[in-house]
């Protein structure tokens, strides 16, 4: 289909401030009589705080107040995971207990010091596999696994049962969970090569650019409150609740976000934002509350680790016959996710195996907080599966590429446990591309080729998220200039996609995009509820809205159009921004002067009557202030049925020395497969982007704790391996497939997550590829891991550690 | 208060028969001595971006703070505050330096430069500033005023870099998003636009 | 100066024992030499009365066996490098004292264990006892002592105590460093290890001053005849008569 | 008193002395009170961390007569505050003594070699994480050392010389002078004094404060290398874990005379395996006179890490280490 925008580059409005440096982040912000919140956060991984004196503290010159849990939470605090804004019951180092305000940062970092906090010392520990020993620690009071509605629980296995998982075997304790589809025995029977061992993979840090500092004020009864989100509507939706104040009486401002992964979509994530909300309530100034570095790192949290014991049958021909996954996820200090699940879910989807069975029990653990970023599970399993993809490939004589293709997605097929079908998949085409810049067949003369210590290994792996969501709400307005303002709530990340979306709306109406308003960036500008920007969805379910919206407007033009200059709205059509009849374009209005005609009218063309049922309770509120401003087009967004799949296949070849462990990648090529392509240069950061992140996850990320007393060790960027320039490849090329998916209007699908786990499927597939197929089963496989394995040695490291040196 | 005594202060006091140290500014004021010179005066004169300000420095004062919270320069972004990052990146002299890991007092002789003062009067964007937007190089931007100044502190030492030689230059700026690949892709451009 | 415990914040960051205050070490030098030199005043000032001393020369008793002169040598050998090495970085002093400290550390402790088996079981077990009536021998000049005499049992039980101290602490210590016989681990609380440090300091201080005010007492001019009987095994009976009670203690005559 | 995450430069004076005299008389008068401040940047975190709590810093870069690379009768002179980007670019460096010019030229990243300077990353503190977070251990005068457990992170730490703290040596020009048999310059009001640079470092065993000989009065201010080792073929590796920013998990920086293939002489040093940079003489001798080949290579390899003892976490750099050295001998 020729679009006018869609597929096409442009530039977002707010990139030009970023190259200036003009855009605000939540810390540019000034506001006359703001004081500094810096946070006292808990030393101890897990305590119970029994008294605070602050006396000497709030004595002090320039002291303003503080918060502390008590205030926050003058009824006792929640009794279940989760993060809190403040807490009396730490459960990892680096847990806000009180905040602290004072006329100048400087001021509040001494005052902080004096300060002093009795703490009763409470058991701790750092691995779920030590908190399952009999007698071992358990991270949360009460227990260390939280039971939806029940509350929380002790699960432990018997030390035999921990050592034989420990010793690499199928683990036999009773799981939380099982699902399972298919006849596993069955399909194992047909098998002809198994694959069977276990695996570890470290959690690795949010660590976004961006601390998560934040401004808050009080004015006239309501609360500004200026911070980093993912997701603009959906967060300040949350962000509400969690203050306690009402939706209608917060404006949240987050032009831009410093970065956004997954910890910061979801104001769940971030309570800590409450923390200037509740103290400027209190101490009624306007508050900073500055987040350093090492606090982002423990507000930020991680993504789960994982260890696990999997086994892998593939059939002669090298179908993938059988998955069995037996997983035992690290929750941290504040509950987690669902990675593990997903994990599955995800070898089912791009596998497509006959039977998989998934086990997995999640357990606490005194460090950071786990949950959304980028990939969850997905990702983590990607490192560990395509290893054994290649393996198998090589024991039953198929290619590598050949037994990813026989097993790959395709429309009309369905995955996951639930057997969910695709709304489409184009997972061929996608190896096919990529094999095809890549001249893989042409590469596979260098396989293993070696250069004195160095040895060349390639490696191609495939990634997936499930990449949409519906139900959503859009909002257009066009006032009497004939502009048209897609009210988008998306929020800022560094994707683009709240502008990539509304570009959706531009094409319905055939609008010049300099004809185009973006209207977003902060909440009283009266923006539609939107779904969290985390799971790869924005593209879909915003194009959706902001498209349906579109339509609303586009049918409320022909309407008045036809009602005013006869005809039935059939008969007219748009173009060059005038809204006409097809049989004579000299017959019509506009867009300004149908803007100007619907505001005449009112009722259903501004927003005061006929609005769609289910809009969210947000929306309501937006639409409630827009009413009568202006035209409106309004969309309530049903839902959609399927599972629109986000798929990348990458690519590459590495140089490995084997004498130092360290791994040069040559070329890298990734393909998205995410339906129609809105915006190639956001496509094209997306994938470059998570090429990044799929070398930290496999080479380099780290999420250490110090076993012996919990404190973090990789709270910074050097200490935690962030990729550098000189760590990722010169250039990374990149690719889509581009083919329409039926489920959105314009035919696209997200593609955030799936970018990092194809390149990690393929990066460890390569390391594994030049070390003759061996299988580490980990993430990160660091320089010292290599270097063992090459000399023959090896650490004391205890066996599926996750936040430690593994081994 | 940290009750530390180390070794080496001990054998100090002992050969200077128990004159403890103490704060140095105490020390002189209680000694009736004269500050030794080369003690800093906090008025400072500094030029940023072609203009001299005068600005009330403390001794301790990092450029990054002087500059975001003195001067309202907010484009230079803290990521880190360690030197780890790259986010603060600043022109001294056209030398690419970590603004929250230098003294203002240390860089109050040189030229000053961040990325509010590389438009034209006219308000161009610098061709470092247009070549990523056209590439559309940021992605969420928090670490791009610190790219921005990296490539052009590289411009001006070598105006016709190889992308090799690019991404040494750049190396010292940390992208959280990943977007290493299209900052490159920037500064090739910019090479084009500088012509 | 004025604090006896340093402390230190443990890895949670509360606060604990670090060790004893090394500035005490500066005190209790300065005062030892304060004292020792009063004393050697006036001893100064009173020498006019005591000025017929024992002679050295006629017969010869033995005092000290060749065994226990080879004993008290080492020990005071090992007792001064341990004294030296724990001091030397205290004092700014750049060397590799540890391994030589633990060494003789493990001398000492070797030596002090065969010390009290063979005095428990092989030696004059009593002559070191110092028994209640023995507290009045320094006011009553007619009381003459056995082999012993006040001064040197209480020395010899003051180091016995701070020797003890000082070894079992520091074996507790020792077992916190690597050695070749073990890996280090950290399995003692830091508190407890703090303590640990306080008690090896302080009685470590102690044994300076002990040790100080032995060797002074060694060479002074009218006890050191005791001093060349810890070398040479001999007193002479004149001295023996002159200091001891020989109802007390009869040594046999050397040769 | 209870921790909490530091990131403001708490207060502090600050010298600049504009001449050698001053600088000197303020660095004796100051003693250990006194912070003397190259690029800084080894300091602002131990200052903003409020680890270290000096009450002055003296800034040594606005003394000209410290700064630069020049001629002397025997080899070259660099000024301490030098910075190390002015070292890896200057074609002196680079011809005579390239090995110090690609160690130079691979510390952490662009803008700290910018300002960075050689003394600095000479004079530079261990790496330790339990140390640079602040905790008391030996390196910061406690009584205990995190590390060196069984359980502890001490995969960056010593394979040699441990002595309670099983830190190390962190620099990437150190072991390159000690190739070069450079001589540190050391300044103090009372006079000047030579160190060769093997000795300029210093171990746990000797000093567990410090990890150079330097006293509280004394400034380097000059490093000397002469004429033996100019134009001498060389080698140099870093291993680490990223390639900017991460300080090695070892390097080696070695020298070689070469006749006819054959070593007629060499000078290796290690870092990041001891608390010093580790001067290889068991190689050295092993090498001296004979060919180069991959047999000779092996066996001098092996040598090198002769005497290691590996803590839990460390054990592979033993074979890096000697991969490294086998590597430095192939050339």
């Amino acid at each position: 289909m020729a679009y006018m925008h869609i597929g096409k580059d442009f530039t977002p409005p707010d990139v030009p401030g970023k190259v200036t440096g003009r855009i605000k982040y939540a810390e540019d912000y000034t506001r006359e009589g703001m004081v500094y919140a810096r946070l006292l956060t808990s030393p101890i991984p897990h305590a119970r705080v029994l008294d605070i004196d602050a006396s000497a503290a709030l004595a002090m010159d320039g002291v303003i107040g503080i918060l502390t849990a008590d205030d926050v939470y003058p009824d006792g605090e929640p009794q279940s995971t989760g993060l809190k804004i403040l807490t009396n019951e730490p459960t990892l180092v680096g847990e806000p207990i009180l905040a602290l305000a004072a006329v100048d940062e400087k001021t509040a970092e001494s005052a902080i010091a004096q300060i002093s906090v009795t703490f009763e010392r409470l058991p701790f520990v750092l691995d779920p596999l030590d908190s399952l020993q009999p007698g071992g620690a358990d991270a949360y009071n009460g227990g260390n696994t939280f039971v939806f509605r029940q509350g929380f629980a002790e699960e432990k296995w018997t030390a035999d049962q921990v050592a034989s998982f420990r010793a690499g075997n199928e683990p036999t304790a009773e799981p939380q969970q099982t699902v399972e589809y298919g006849d596993l025995d069955a399909a194992f029977g047909e098998s002809s090569y198994v694959y069977e061992g276990t695996f570890t993979n470290a959690g690795y840090p949010h660590h976004s650019m961006e601390p998560r500092s934040a401004l808050a004020y009080w004015e006239d009864g309501k609360l500004y409150l200026h911070g980093g989100s993912q997701s603009l509507t959906a967060f300040a939706d949350g962000i509400a609740g969690i203050i306690g104040v009402p939706k209608e009486d917060l404006v949240f401002v987050n032009a831009a976000t410093g970065g956004g992964f997954g910890q910061r979509a979801r104001a769940g994530s971030v309570p800590v934002y409450a923390v200037p909300a509740k103290l400027s309530q209190k101490i009624n100034r306007p508050v900073m509350m500055r987040a350093t570095r090492e606090e982002e790192f423990t507000l930020g949290g991680a993504r789960q680790g994982l260890t696990g014991w999997i086994k892998v049958g593939f059939k002669p021909d090298g179908v993938m016959a059988a998955c069995d996954l037996w997983i035992v996820s690290d929750n941290g200090g504040k509950g987690g996710g669902a990675d593990a699940y997903s994990a599955a879910d995800c070898i089912s989807v791009l596998y497509q195996a006959d039977a998989v069975r998934f086990r997995g029990t999640a357990i606490g653990t005194n460090t950071a907080h786990r949950g959304a970023q980028r990939g969850p599970g997905q990702n983590q399993i990607a490192p560990i599966i395509s290893p054994i993809l290649d393996v198998a490939a090589d024991e039953l004589g198929v290619s590598r590429l050949d037994i990813r293709k026989i097993n790959a997605a395709m429309t009309g097929d369905v995955g996951g446990p639930q057997r969910t079908p695709f709304t489409s998949a184009y997972m061929p085409e996608a190896l096919e591309q990529a094999a095809t810049e890549f001249d893989w067949e042409g590469r596979q003369s260098r396989r293993r080729q070696t250069n004195g210590s160095k040895v060349i290994g390639l490696g191609i792996g495939q990634g997936y998220h499930n990449a949409g969501r519906s139900g959503m709400d859009g909002i257009v307005m066009m006032g009497a200039d004939g502009r048209l303002k897609i009210h988008n709530g998306v929020g800022n990340l560094g994707t683009y996609s709240y502008a990539s979306t509304s570009r959706a709306a531009a094409e319905v109406l055939q609008m010049p995009w300099e004809s185009c308003d973006i209207i977003t960036g902060r909440t009283d500008l009266h923006l539609p509820i939107t779904s969290p920007q985390d799971g790869s969805n924005s593209i879909f379910t915003n194009t959706r809205t902001c498209y349906g919206a579109a339509q609303d407007m586009l049918t409320k033009m022909k309407e008045i159009a036809a009602t005013d200059l006869g005809g039935d709205p059939a008969d007219y059509d748009i173009s060059n921004e005038r809204v006409h009849q097809i049989a004579d374009e000299s017959v019509g209005y506009s867009y300004a002067q149908v803007a100007q005609r619907a505001i005449e009218l009112g009722g259903k063309y501004t927003g005061s009557a006929e609005l769609p049922e289910e809009l969210a309770e947000w929306t309501q509120i937006a639409v409630s202030r827009l009413e009568g401003t202006g035209f409106m087009g309004i969309f309530h967004d049903p839902r959609h049925e399927g599972n629109p799949p986000g798929f990348t296949v990458t690519a590459c070849e590495i140089e490995l020395d084997k004498e130092t462990g360290k791994i040069d990648i040559l070329e890298m090529i990734s393909i998205g497969e995410a339906g129609t392509i809105m915006h190639p240069k956001g496509m094209d950061n997306q994938l470059v982007g998570g090429a990044v992140w799929g070398i930290g996850l496999s080479v380099y990320e780290r999420h250490l704790y110090d076993p012996q007393n919990g404190l973090p060790a990789s709270t910074g960027y050097w200490q935690s391996k962030v990729p550098t320039y000189l760590d990722t490849p010169l250039k990374i090329e990149t690719g889509w497939v581009d083919l329409p998916d039926p489920e959105n209007p314009v035919g696209a699908r997200g593609i955030g997550e799936p970018s990092m786990g194809s390149v990690s499927a393929a990066l460890t597939a390569a390391i594994t590829d030049a070390l003759d197929g061996h299988i580490f089963g980990a993430s990160p496989i660091t320089a010292d891991m290599i270097i063992n394995h090459v000399a023959g040695t090896s650490e004391e490291a205890v066996p599926l550690a996750q936040n430690n040196f593994r081994g | 208060m940290n009750q530390k005594l180390t070794r080496r202060r001990f054998i100090k006091g002992v050969i200077a028969s128990g004159a403890a140290a103490t704060s140095t500014a105490a020390w002189y004021s209680a000694t009736g001595q004269e500050r030794p010179s080369g003690f800093v005066e906090r008025l400072v004169r500094i030029n940023v971006n072609g203009q001299v300000r005068s600005v009330d420095v403390e001794p301790q004062e990092t450029l990054a703070s002087t500059l975001r919270y003195k001067l309202g320069l907010t484009g230079t972004k803290l990521g880190c505050n360690r030197g780890e990052c790259g986010a603060c990146t600043v022109l001294v002299d056209d030398v690419t330096t970590y603004a929250c890991s230098v003294l203002t007092h240390s860089m109050k002789n040189g030229r000053i430069e961040t990325v509010e003062g590389l438009e034209s009067a006219n308000g161009d964007l610098h061709p470092v500033q247009q070549a990523f937007v056209e590439e559309l190089s940021p992605q969420c931007g928090y670490c791009t005023p610190g790219q921005v100044m990296s490539a052009v502190g590289l411009l001006r030492a070598n105006p016709n870099p190889s992308r090799e030689e690019a991404r040494h230059a750049m190396s010292g700026n940390i992208c959280r998003c990943g977007s290493y690949d299209s900052y490159l892709d920037g500064v090739m451009r910019a090479t084009e636009l500088i012509g | 100066m004025g604090e006896i415990v340093r402390y230190k914040r443990d890895v949670w960051g509360e606060e604990v024992i670090l060790g004893v205050s090394w500035d005490l070490l500066y005190v209790v030098f300065m005062a030892i030499v304060i004292l020792l030199i009063a004393h050697a005043i006036i001893m100064a000032a009173l020498a006019k009365k005591n000025l017929d001393r024992p002679t050295g020369d006629g017969r010869r008793v033995v005092r000290h066996e060749s065994i226990d002169r080879l004993f008290h040598w080492l020990m005071a050998a090992s007792i001064l490098v341990l004294i030296f090495t724990g001091v030397a970085p205290i004092l700014g002093l750049r060397v590799a004292w540890l391994d030589i400290h633990w060494i003789s550390g493990l001398l000492l402790t070797f030596l002090v264990v065969a010390h009290i088996i063979r005095a428990s079981f092989w030696q004059d077990f009593k002559s070191m006892l110092l028994m209640p009536k023995d507290f009045a021998e320094p006011f009553d000049s007619s009381r003459k002592p056995g082999k012993y005499y006040f001064e040197q049992k209480g020395m010899h039980w003051a180091v016995t105590v701070v020797a003890l101290a000082v070894i079992v602490t520091g074996v507790l210590m020792f077992m916190q460093i690597d050695s070749p016989f073990w890996d280090r681990t950290n399995s003692m609380a830091e508190d407890q290890l703090g303590l640990v440090f306080l008690l090896h300091g302080l009685s470590t201080l102690a044994l300076v001053a002990l040790a100080a005010t032995h060797i002074y007492f060694a060479l002074r001019p009218e006890k050191i005849f005791y001093t060349r009987s810890m070398i040479s095994g001999w007193m002479s009976e004149d001295e023996m008569a002159a200091n001891h009670d020989t109802s007390k203690w009869s040594p046999k005559e050397a040769e | 008193m209870v921790a909490t995450s530091h990131d403001v430069m708490p207060d502090i004076e600050l010298y600049q002395p504009a001449d050698e005299a001053t600088a000197l008389d303020l660095a004796s008068r100051l003693g250990n009170e006194g912070w003397l401040l190259g690029g800084g940047q080894d300091t602002y975190g131990w200052l903003k961390d409020r680890n270290k709590t000096p009450a002055a810093m003296i800034e040594l870069t606005q003394i000209d007569a410290w700064k630069g690379i020049k001629e002397i009768s025997d080899g070259i002179e660099i000024g301490a505050v030098t910075t190390l980007t002015e070292i890896a670019n200057n074609p002196l460096v680079q011809s005579r003594y390239g090995v110090l010019a690609k160690a130079a030229s691979v510390v952490a990243s662009p803008q700290i070699r910018n300002v960075g300077t050689l003394g600095g990353n000479l004079n530079q503190d261990a790496r330790c994480w339990y140390y640079r977070r602040g905790l008391d251990c030996y390196r910061a005068g406690g009584n205990i050392c995190y590390a060196d457990s069984p359980e502890g992170l001490n995969r960056e730490h010593a394979l040699f010389g441990a002595s309670r703290c099983v830190a190390v040596s962190p620099s990437d020009t150190a072991p390159a002078l000690v190739a070069l048999d450079a001589t540190m310059v050391v300044s103090s009001s009372s006079g000047e004094r030579l160190i060769p640079a093997e000795d300029f470092f210093v171990g746990p065993d000797r000093d567990i404060l410090n990890m150079t000989v330097l006293n509280d009065d004394e400034i380097l201010t000059a490093v000397r290398i002469p004429n033996t080792w100019a134009n001498a073929e060389f080698y140099w590796e870093k291993v680490a874990d990223r390639n900017v920013w991460d300080f090695a998990l070892v390097n080696i920086a070695a020298v070689f005379k070469v006749s006819g293939g054959t070593i007629e002489d060499s000078r290796f040093a290690c870092g990041a395996v001891e608390c010093t940079p580790r001067r290889l003489e068991a190689v050295e001798s092993e090498v001296r006179g004979q060919q180069r080949s991959e047999e000779l290579a092996v066996s001098a390899g092996e040598i090198a890490t002769d005497g290691a003892r590996a803590l839990n976490y460390n054990n592979f750099k033993i074979p890096l280490m000697q991969n490294l050295v086998k590597r430095a001998i192939r050339g």
